[in-house]
């Protein structure tokens, strides 16, 4: 009894960490000064995903979540990021300002 | 609190976090970044205020499994969209969002 | 007793708005070149249309019924239907139709874009039939509308920047005044629901309705019939859209468009509130007013026009305005003279038109000062013009006396004495705009050259422009000597009336 | 022979068209008599299993499938209400319609430069797919899956342009559209934690006014608003509108738009009226103002042809949620007018607009250049395109007799019956808005100007515009009978909210 | 049966004419320059003319189909007239038949001929309402063609002016006649008295009716188109006009007001008032005249003024109206056919050398005298028939014989200026050389008195021996003798002021002003592009456009076209704000927005 | 730059306003009656496989399923449309030798995940979806190596293989529907069958499909001769 509630805390402190974790590094992936930084944390963003999926007892989506969002939507991202700044002559990793490439 | 009530809190907070960054971004990759993470808010909400209080509930974690299939397609379809008109136009955001 | 077979006849209206709507849509399929099927097909059009309304005709004037009724839409009925008052309208535009398309198959020979002209044409008078054949307000809408639209194509007809602006200024008035209107029959729908047109008005009893609101309607019905009947102040359009060809002109003037805004007032008076409840709610008065002040209007500008057909549009606000003025005008004398003139003028309008269309055609003239001797050169077109001229003033023995012989009993009848003055002034104006042009056609001699001169063989002018411009002349005066005969227009127009006032 | 049942027709309104989907993916690279084959025989089939459905329902009932076997909440539900089967057939017809111009297209490949984009087809069947799935859904998730595949397969088709607009278009389209549906997904997802269920007819048993679903419906609501291109939310609509291909046009903004709405629709009027409040419904109201006046002036200064046809969309759109504002907390008469007056206009502007979009296409196809101004003197040349396009004009005006009139003139009577004189105005105003754009394109083409160019276009354009134009104006005269399948049933009809 | 056909022809025969007339002008035919056909045309009132004699019991016809429902009857009271009509037409005819055949404008001419002919004796015969309104406004208008006959710059001035009386003449016809028959649909002549009689408007309707045919019969103050008509139109019209039109106008009169039925003492005084105005202005500026045809016109303008004189004493005392109706009837026939005879006069002097003309001043002396009521002549018996018929009155008014003694001095100066002038005159313009027979015949029927023509039967109290009482007749001929002498007299040794009055007296101011008028109101009904080149103040209708046009403009001003739709281009790059709003107003209104 | 503040803020109020009100909203919500879970459980025996979350998505729930590989399939052929004519295409990356060893040996180790993954998907956490994308990885990581020329592109093979799962989906709802039965109402005997066919269909296109919109992506380059249409 004892140990179960002990374990409860634990994990909800775990949980609460996750969560605090989670919302940070989406807040980087969201906000950081570099796309590919951000692309990056994204993924990260995508396992730490997977660890909540696990947490609320559901393992498939902590499968399709680590294969599929942080997996495939990363290599996605990332490939789309070297495209995009492959053919930007102005060679600035800092393109969040820089929209448009100069001809 | 419990865990799903907890990640349900979570979810909407990278609802917000994501919401905001999807409406002031310019840089198309980064509005794909926004959506995603924004399903993901949604998916932990969707799961998690449904099994709070009332335990694992398969039904809504096929649902977010269906919904992450569909926001893969997305992105991608985002992205090949995206490079071709990067492609036209030496530019990664909407014409409106320029200059 | 009544000698035609009592069938329900429910395809006759259909039949007599299919002669139009089919002919049209046939008509605008067809290759630009095919004229003779293309002529064939008005006149046969025309021909059977007018069979078959002279044919309801008869069975009305024997009390048979011809209705066509669905359901449009929820709560409101599409009805066509046949009573004393629609054959007056349909009567008239079965006629001078056959005449005008006489007239515009001569006026249009080598001209571009005929199946086009011809097509909306023809669906022009379909509208026309609709709108006389409507048995309710929404029907009626229905057609009003249309002809709204099938008329637009045939005032841009020529295409050049002035035709065009000139449509422009058209579609304004219209299409605004048909939204007015369409306020006007959705409140008046929504207070009283779809009621049919019905001979003493279908406001059973007034007083279970909000006064008020049934006077709004009224003037919102009122104002959008008003801009095609051209009431001051919202007949800016007429005198503009006169660009068009000249048969298109005189079927605005005279068949189609300002008579459905008359016709529409008429509608709206006896046979929407009736009579009786529109002279119990007190809007009669001011819409005689309304009426003789574009009366007067209408004859002052025209006096001061130099083209041809600019004084002819001016003379048309003034002249359809007095069907209104009968209509406002309590009493069955005034009824008549309203009615009646409901067709003179259109016989006369489209005579004048007509005529003007055969000046401007054969000498190239289109002002009024290079008339000078046109009488020697096309006798018998200024013979038809001098005739119009004359019944558009109010001369006896032609078919304008009359109406405004009716007009007068009327406006004493109905205790407005002051309307007869509003004749009086209006035939002086009319005379004193219509008289020097008859003056320069006969007794002026031709000073310049025609300005572009067309010769036709031995006629003094195409033999299809011509024949209609005698036949409405001679009607002119057939329907003022011969106005007591039975199936005159003024006949008819009493058996209307009859049926109008309840006692 | 006997009688197929509603409820055994439903699905393959959803297997045809994907099984279509698949054929053309497989046939994608042949060109010509075959791709026109198969797919004329899978249109034929569609529309034969729209009208079968149809007459089936209008006769006998709203019918029922359920998905795998499985009842309601478990499983998924299909339903085909008189509403739902009456948007089946107008998809099936008004598609039928645009894929019959593009096999014109295709058939007169051959002696001009006239393509048919490569991978039309598959999307064409997906979208189809998509929207019968919305029409005939009974479930809020399931709602979500075929809006997304609607939004995707639009997207797709705006951007089979290929063009830099066409990109950016479709790009400013799915980002709108994403948003959207995200905004539902998260509405779906508080809905279901407040009842435990997605099933449709379920939900609106058990739905009450509380807070999480007051907040879900707003968040579906805004979701689904920018959907459908709601003003202000409607920047994305003309530039994707104005620049696809002209059928593709034609299908977007006669029939994807209605997506989005009709869900707006059901949630608002068949699943949660209890959650719903005036003042919001007066928002709504609002907003629609504003689109049928903004939309309606776009469209007046717009010089490019599809393009004001497209911001003619952002205003017709507008009228749909003048419904709102009718039909929450007045009366039940002007609750039932408003519902039909808005339902009508539905369809009337699917038909009217696919329309004007094939028209102008056409017309656009036979000057060689986009703009109304190249349309000078094309009247002598064109006059069936620009037949159908004035006759879509009609019902888009709402001059009667036409499906748009009978509907604005419903609306009218519904805002008169709730004493709303606002909207009056805001009716009359769009109207004449329209008459100025539509009068506009006539205006040029009436122009006598003997130097313009025309190329002759195929006359299987002008027949398919006609007769979908034609449709728009036959509502007008026989609305009775499909008004009062699709009210059949509705709660709003009977004053539900 | 007889009697029907005629009564038809009468009517019929001159229009099939005019018709035949009209079809070969139309198809440059030549039966107008046909001697045969001219003849026709001379001869044309010969069924009016017959039916007229042969009527003595009265034929009737009625035609419900025509108009709004006609009735044709010669009555005995009307016989009178109408002969007298048919004649001159006839005796005109005959001096016109030249000009019908080789004159210039022949076919208009012979139309106008015909039409107003036509018009002139079916006006006689027409006892509805309808029927006689449509005859007269028939010869009226048709009478223009004749007015204007010469083409020459005057005629068209004095044509103008003819035709803007006659309408406003007719339009004071159909007021009067409204009025006076309201709820009357096809009212009948005979029904006009009473009606106004019972009518609440007697006296407007009277008034309406009495100025209407007032125009016709030239009452001062509506009679600015005479001299000119009668100055510039061929004499013989002049001679219809003065001799047969002007009787259709006192027909009108003497049918439609409300004689013997009501009294309308004010009006009645009123129109006596205005006639003797007439009769003794009319001759002040008519000796002041120096054409010969403007003398007789201003005599007719005098005479019809004296005409005035019993009718509105019968308005006054009803109980006279028979009588004055009569006296009338029998001025009315006398001045036609001795005006006619005068006028014929002049036309036969015109075409005549210097000796010829000696004889025919002669005879048109004799006319003269007649028409000055000289003792035993018919103008003798119609101013006596009139005095009797005004003895009852006498009481009212003492000094109306006076004034009318007085009046027939004047008249008798006006014949003797006429005829000095004649005398005098050199033909001006065309010069056509009639045969004379026509005019012969008038003055033989003017001498032989008029009533071998049946009057007496026609005039119902003949007032026995009094006719004879020759003083009374001769000394307003004597004392004009006497000023006439004077005036040679004063002339001769250069005392008379040449006092010219223009021929359209008081229509030369009222011309000026209407002028003035004109250039103030020019900004008045130009179309609005017109006005603002002009800039001229907006008018009535621009007035009350003006707020919507102006909006229209400035909206028309925004939509420039050629500008792509940048206010959706903006909107799109703010989407993200918007939607950001809408998203926050949207929670609110589901949150607070409860109903 | 102004707005840009302004997007900023209304941004910032928007996502705060919806936040709050989420959270408040959750806070307050009642526990639903209806419960699903317990619906699901009833339902298992009948559903043909001992995993729920694989009998909602492929039995109960197997409608969302089929149009979500319909949406795939969308995006997969918009790939396909707007994907480089072969001449823009650019070489393969160049390769890395760490790289290269490491996918040589994980490739393998991935297919084989990915089969026990559409094994376990029947009884225990794994399914087509987990499966695909696994295979898809393993493809996009051999595509990024260049040590496998793998392309989806159009030829028939590849489109067959795209709509493979798909067409094996639709057949199986046409026969149920054939049967007289509702759509994808498995027989209960084949259903375990049926799912697993379904499934290893789905698993093969998925990853094809998500490698295709991987591989498809449009090349950055410069727009030379792309392949636009409409405005060619």
């Amino acid at each position: 009894m004892d140990g179960e509630a002990n374990g409860m805390t634990i994990s909800l402190a775990f949980d609460w960490v996750l969560g605090v974790v989670l919302v940070a590094t989406a807040a980087g992936a969201l906000f950081s000064k570099t796309l590919f930084r951000g692309v990056v944390l994204f993924v990260v963003f995508g396992l730490l995903m997977a660890l909540a999926w696990v947490r609320l007892q559901a393992p498939d989506l902590a499968l399709a979540e680590a294969a599929i969002g942080a997996g495939l939507t990363g290599a996605l991202l990332l490939d789309a990021i070297g495209h995009l700044k492959s053919r930007s002559v102005t060679p600035s990793h800092n393109d969040d300002d820089a929209v448009k490439g100069s001809t | 609190m419990n865990a799903d009530r907890l990640y349900a809190y979570v979810g909407v907070v990278l609802f917000a976090m994501a919401m905001y960054a999807f409406l002031t971004h310019t840089h198309l990759l980064r509005r794909l970044l926004a959506f995603n993470v924004m399903g993901g808010g949604t998916f932990l909400i969707l799961v998690g205020l449904a099994q709070d209080g009332r335990g694992p509930d398969p039904v809504p974690q096929a649902l977010v499994l269906t919904g992450i299939v569909v926001a893969v397609s997305a992105t991608a379809l985002a992205i090949i969209l995206l490079r071709r008109w990067f492609a036209l136009s030496r530019s990664t955001a909407l014409p409106e969002d320029q200059s | 007793m009544s000698p035609i077979p009592e069938i329900s006849g429910w395809w006759l209206p259909l039949a007599v708005l299919g002669t139009s709507l089919v002919p049209a849509l046939l008509i605008m399929l067809l290759a630009e070149h095919r004229q003779g099927v293309r002529t064939v097909l008005n006149l046969g059009a025309a021909v059977v249309k007018l069979a078959l309304v002279a044919y309801m005709t008869w069975g009305v004037a024997f009390g048979n019924n011809y209705e066509l009724r669905f359901g449009m839409m929820p709560g409101v009925d599409f009805v066509l239907r046949a009573d004393a008052m629609s054959m007056l309208f349909a009567g008239l535009s079965a006629a001078l139709w056959l005449f005008t398309t006489i007239y515009a198959i001569g006026y249009l020979e080598g001209a571009p874009n005929r199946s086009r002209f011809f097509g909306f044409f023809s669906l022009c008078v379909a509208s026309t039939m609709g709108i006389a054949l409507a048995g309710n307000l929404v029907t009626f809408l229905v057609f009003y509308e249309l002809l709204t639209l099938s008329t637009y194509p045939l005032v841009v007809h020529r295409g050049t920047p002035k035709s065009l602006n000139a449509g422009r200024t058209y579609l304004r008035y219209t299409i605004g005044g048909g939204a007015v209107l369409l306020v006007g029959v959705a409140l008046f729908t929504s207070l009283v629901g779809d009621v049919s047109f019905a001979d003493t008005g279908a406001l059973v009893s007034e007083a279970s309705y909000d006064a008020t609101l049934l006077r709004v309607a009224f003037w919102l019905l009122i104002a959008g019939l008003g801009v095609k009947a051209a009431l001051v102040p919202l007949h800016g359009w007429l005198p503009i859209a006169m660009v068009a060809p000249a048969p298109v002109s005189a079927l605005l003037h005279a068949v189609a468009v300002v008579k459905a805004g008359a016709f529409g007032i008429v509608r709206v008076v006896y046979n929407v509130y009736g009579v009786e409840t529109a002279q119990a709610l007190g809007v009669l008065f001011p819409l005689a007013v309304l009426a003789s002040i574009t009366i007067l209007w209408g004859s002052v500008r025209a006096l001061f026009q130099t083209e041809i057909k600019k004084r002819l549009a001016y003379s048309t606000i003034s002249q359809v305005s007095y069907i209104a003025l009968g209509i406002a005008l309590f009493g069955p004398w005034g009824s008549i003279g309203g009615l009646a003139h409901l067709l003179h003028q259109g016989l006369m309008k489209i005579t004048l038109f007509f005529c003007a269309g055969n000046y401007a055609e054969t000498l190239g003239v289109h002002d009024i000062a290079e008339l000078d001797g046109a009488g020697r050169r096309m006798p018998v077109t200024s013979a038809a013009f001098t005739i119009g001229a004359f019944g558009m003033i109010g001369v006896p023995p032609l078919a304008g006396f009359v109406s405004k012989w009716y007009l007068g009993l009327g406006a004493l009848e109905s205790g407005m004495p002051w309307v007869l003055g509003v004749l009086v002034l209006s035939s002086l104006l009319n005379a004193a705009y219509f008289l020097p042009i008859v003056h320069r056609l006969w007794f002026r001699p031709q000073t310049a050259p025609w300005p572009d001169e067309h010769s036709f063989g031995t006629g003094e002018t195409n033999r299809w422009l011509l024949i209609p411009t005698i036949a409405t002349a001679v009607f002119t005066v057939g329907a003022g000597v011969f106005a007591n005969m039975p199936y005159s227009p003024l006949r008819w127009a009493m058996l209307v009336v009859a049926r109008v006032y309840t006692q | 022979m006997t009688a197929v049942s509603a409820g055994q027709l439903l699905p393959w309104l959803l297997v045809a068209p994907l099984a279509w989907a698949v054929i053309a993916v497989l046939i994608e690279s042949r060109r010509g008599a075959l791709t026109i084959a198969v797919h004329a025989i899978g249109v034929l089939l569609h529309v034969a299993l729209g009208v079968a459905l149809y007459t089936s329902v209008a006769r006998s009932g709203p019918a029922a499938h359920a998905l795998g076997g499985w009842s309601a909440p478990l499983g998924i539900g299909l339903r085909a209400d008189g509403l739902a089967v009456t948007l089946v057939l107008l998809t099936a017809v008004v598609s039928a319609a645009c894929a019959v111009y593009v096999m014109t297209t295709e058939r007169a490949a051959h002696d001009a430069d006239a393509e048919t984009p490569r991978y039309f087809w598959p999307l064409f069947w997906l979208l189809v797919t998509s929207l019968n799935g919305i029409w005939l859904a009974g479930d809020l998730f399931n709602l979500y899956v075929g809006l997304e595949l609607l939004g995707l397969s639009a997207v797709g088709l705006v951007a089979l342009g290929g063009s830099e607009t066409a990109l950016s278009s479709a790009l400013r389209y799915l980002m709108a559209a994403l948003l959207g549906s995200l905004a539902y997904l998260l509405g779906v997802a508080l809905i279901y934690a407040a009842y435990g269920t997605l099933a449709l007819p379920e939900l609106a048993e058990l739905i009450a006014r509380e807070p999480l679903t007051q907040l879900a419906i707003a968040l579906m609501t805004i979701g689904l608003c920018l959907k459908t291109a709601l003003f202000p939310l409607h920047g994305w609509l003309p530039p994707a509108h104005g620049v696809a291909l002209t059928p593709v046009s034609a299908l977007l903004s006669a029939l994807v738009v209605k997506g989005s709405f009709y869900i707006l629709f059901r949630l608002w009027f068949d699943v949660a009226p209890e959650a719903v409040t005036p003042l919001a419904a007066q928002g709504l109201g609002v907003l629609g103002a504003g689109a049928v006046l903004w939309g309606g002036w776009q469209a007046l200064r717009e010089p490019k042809l599809k393009m004001l046809v497209a911001h003619s969309t952002v205003a017709q759109l507008g009228y749909l949620f003048l419904f709102f504002p009718l039909a929450v907390g007045t009366g039940v008469s002007a609750a039932a007018l408003a519902t039909q007056g808005m339902l009508l206009h539905l369809v009337a502007h699917a038909f009217a607009k696919s329309a004007m979009f094939l028209a102008s296409g056409t017309l656009i196809a036979a000057a060689g250049r986009g703009g109304v101004a190249d349309l000078a003197g094309i009247g002598r040349h064109m006059p069936m395109s620009l037949f159908a396009f004035g006759l879509a004009g009609v019902s888009l005006m709402g001059l009667p007799p036409s499906g748009g009139f009978n509907a604005k003139w419903l609306l009218l009577q519904s805002a008169l019956a709730s004493g709303q004189w606002f909207w009056l105005c805001v009716l009359l105003s769009g109207g004449l808005l329209t008459a100025g754009y539509v009068f506009r394109v006539f205006r040029e083409s009436f122009v006598e100007s003997k130097d313009s160019q025309f190329t002759p276009t195929p006359r299987g354009y002008d027949w398919v515009a006609l007769t979908l134009a034609a449709m728009a104006i036959a509502l007008g005269l026989a609305s009775q009978a499909p008004l009062s399948t699709m009210t059949s049933g509705l709660r709003v009809m009977a004053g539900g909210t | 049966m007889i009697g029907v056909v005629l009564l038809v022809l009468t009517v019929a025969w001159p229009l099939a004419l005019a018709t035949m007339l009209a079809t070969s002008a139309v198809f440059r035919g030549t039966l107008q320059d046909a001697s045969w056909w001219s003849w026709l045309v001379t001869l044309a009132p010969i069924p009016a003319l017959i039916a007229a004699l042969g009527a003595t019991q009265g034929i009737r016809l009625e035609l419900p189909w025509l108009l709004l429902g006609s009735v044709w009857e010669i009555d005995p009271a009307r016989r009178a007239l109408l002969a007298a009509a048919a004649l001159v037409w006839i005796l005109a005819g005959l001096h016109m038949r030249t000009r019908f055949v080789d004159g210039t404008h022949r076919t208009s001419l012979q139309l106008g001929w015909l039409l107003a002919m036509t018009g002139n004796v079916a006006a006689m015969l027409v006892q509805d309402v309808a029927g006689f309104y449509t005859f007269f406004a028939l010869m009226s208008f048709s009478a223009y063609l004749l007015v204007v006959h010469t083409r020459t710059d005057d005629a068209f001035a004095a044509g103008r002016v003819y035709v803007a009386m006659t309408v406003f003449g007719e339009v004071l016809i159909l007021s009067g006649l409204l009025i006076a028959t309201r709820g009357l649909s096809s009212p009948l002549l005979t029904d006009v008295p009473v009606a106004i009689a019972t009518s609440s408007h007697a006296a407007i309707a009277t008034l309406c009716l009495w100025m209407g045919f007032g125009v016709k019969t030239a009452v001062v103050g509506l009679h600015f188109w005479l001299p000119g008509a009668y100055t510039h139109a061929p004499p013989p019209v002049a001679a219809v006009l003065g001799g047969a039109m002007i009787n259709a106008g006192v027909l009108g009169m003497l049918s439609t007001l409300p004689l013997g039925t009501v009294s309308l003492p004010t009006l009645g005084a009123f129109i006596i008032v205005v006639g003797l105005t007439g009769a003794f202005g009319g001759a002040l500026v008519g000796i002041m005249q120096h054409a010969s045809v403007t003398v007789l016109g201003y005599s007719s303008i005098s005479q019809m003024g004296l005409l005035m004189v019993p009718i509105g004493a019968a308005l006054h005392t009803p109980s006279i109206a028979p009588l004055a109706i009569g006296a009338v009837t029998l001025f009315a026939v006398h001045h036609g056919l001795a005006k006619a005879s005068l006028f014929l006069g002049v036309d036969t002097a015109r075409g005549s050398d210097r000796f010829s003309r000696v004889l025919v001043v002669s005879l048109c002396a004799l006319v003269g005298a007649s028409l000055a009521g000289a003792p035993f002549t018919s103008g003798a018996a119609a101013k006596l028939v009139t005095k009797y018929a005004l003895y009852d009155v006498a009481s009212v008014w003492p000094w109306l014989g006076t004034a009318l003694s007085l009046a027939a001095a004047g008249t008798t100066l006006l014949v003797v200026r006429a005829l000095w002038c004649l005398a005098h005159e050199t033909a001006e313009g065309e010069v056509v050389s009639s045969w004379p027979v026509g005019w012969l015949m008038s003055v033989g029927l003017v001498v032989l008195g008029v009533w071998s023509l049946g009057l007496p039967s026609a005039a119902p109290a003949w007032p026995g021996a009094e006719w004879l009482d020759a003083v009374s007749l001769m000394w307003p001929i004597a004392l004009a003798l006497v000023l006439v002498g004077a005036a040679a007299w004063a002339s001769s040794q250069r005392l008379l002021p040449l006092w010219r009055v223009p021929s359209g007296d008081l229509l030369v101011p009222l011309r000026a002003l209407w002028h003035w008028v004109r250039a103030q109101g020019t900004g008045i009904g130009r179309d609005p592009s017109e006005r603002a080149k002009s800039g001229a103040s907006p008018t009535l209708s621009g007035a009350v456009a003006a707020p919507v046009i102006v909006a229209l403009q400035s909206l028309r001003a925004r939509v420039r076209v050629e500008h792509p739709a940048r206010a959706d281009d903006a909107l799109r790059s703010v989407a993200p704000i918007v939607f950001g709003v809408l998203v926050v107003m949207l929670l609110l209104l589901f949150r607070f927005g409860a109903s | 730059m102004r707005r840009r503040v302004a997007r900023h803020a209304v941004a910032g109020v928007a996502s705060v306003a919806v936040g709050i009100a989420l959270w408040q909203a959750i806070g307050v919500r009642s526990i639903p009656t209806v419960s699903l879970p317990a619906l699901v459980r009833e339902a298992m025996p009948a559903s043909g496989v001992s995993h729920d979350i694989t009998a909602v998505l492929l039995n109960f729930r197997s409608y969302d399923t089929l149009l979500e590989i319909a949406v795939l399939l969308a995006a997969a052929v918009v790939a396909l449309a707007l994907r480089d004519t072969p001449r823009e295409r650019m070489p393969a990356s160049q390769p890395y030798l760490i790289l290269d060893t490491f996918v040589w040996r994980i490739t393998p180790l991935l297919v084989l995940v990915a089969a026990y993954l559409l094994w376990a998907g029947s009884t225990r956490p794994g399914g087509a979806f987990q499966a695909g994308s696994v295979l898809a990885g393993a493809a996009v990581l051999l595509r990024l190596s260049g040590l496998a020329v793998l392309s989806v592109d159009d030829r028939l093979a590849s489109r067959v293989v795209v709509v493979f799962g798909l067409s094996v989906f639709l057949l199986v709802a046409a026969g149920t529907l054939l049967a007289g039965q509702p759509l994808l109402a498995y027989p209960p005997a084949w259903a375990g069958a049926l799912i697993l066919m379904i499934e290893a269909a789905l698993t093969l296109s998925i990853a094809v499909v998500l490698f295709s919109l991987f591989d498809n992506a449009p090349q950055s380059r410069p727009a030379a001769a792309p392949a636009q249409r409409g405005e060619a």
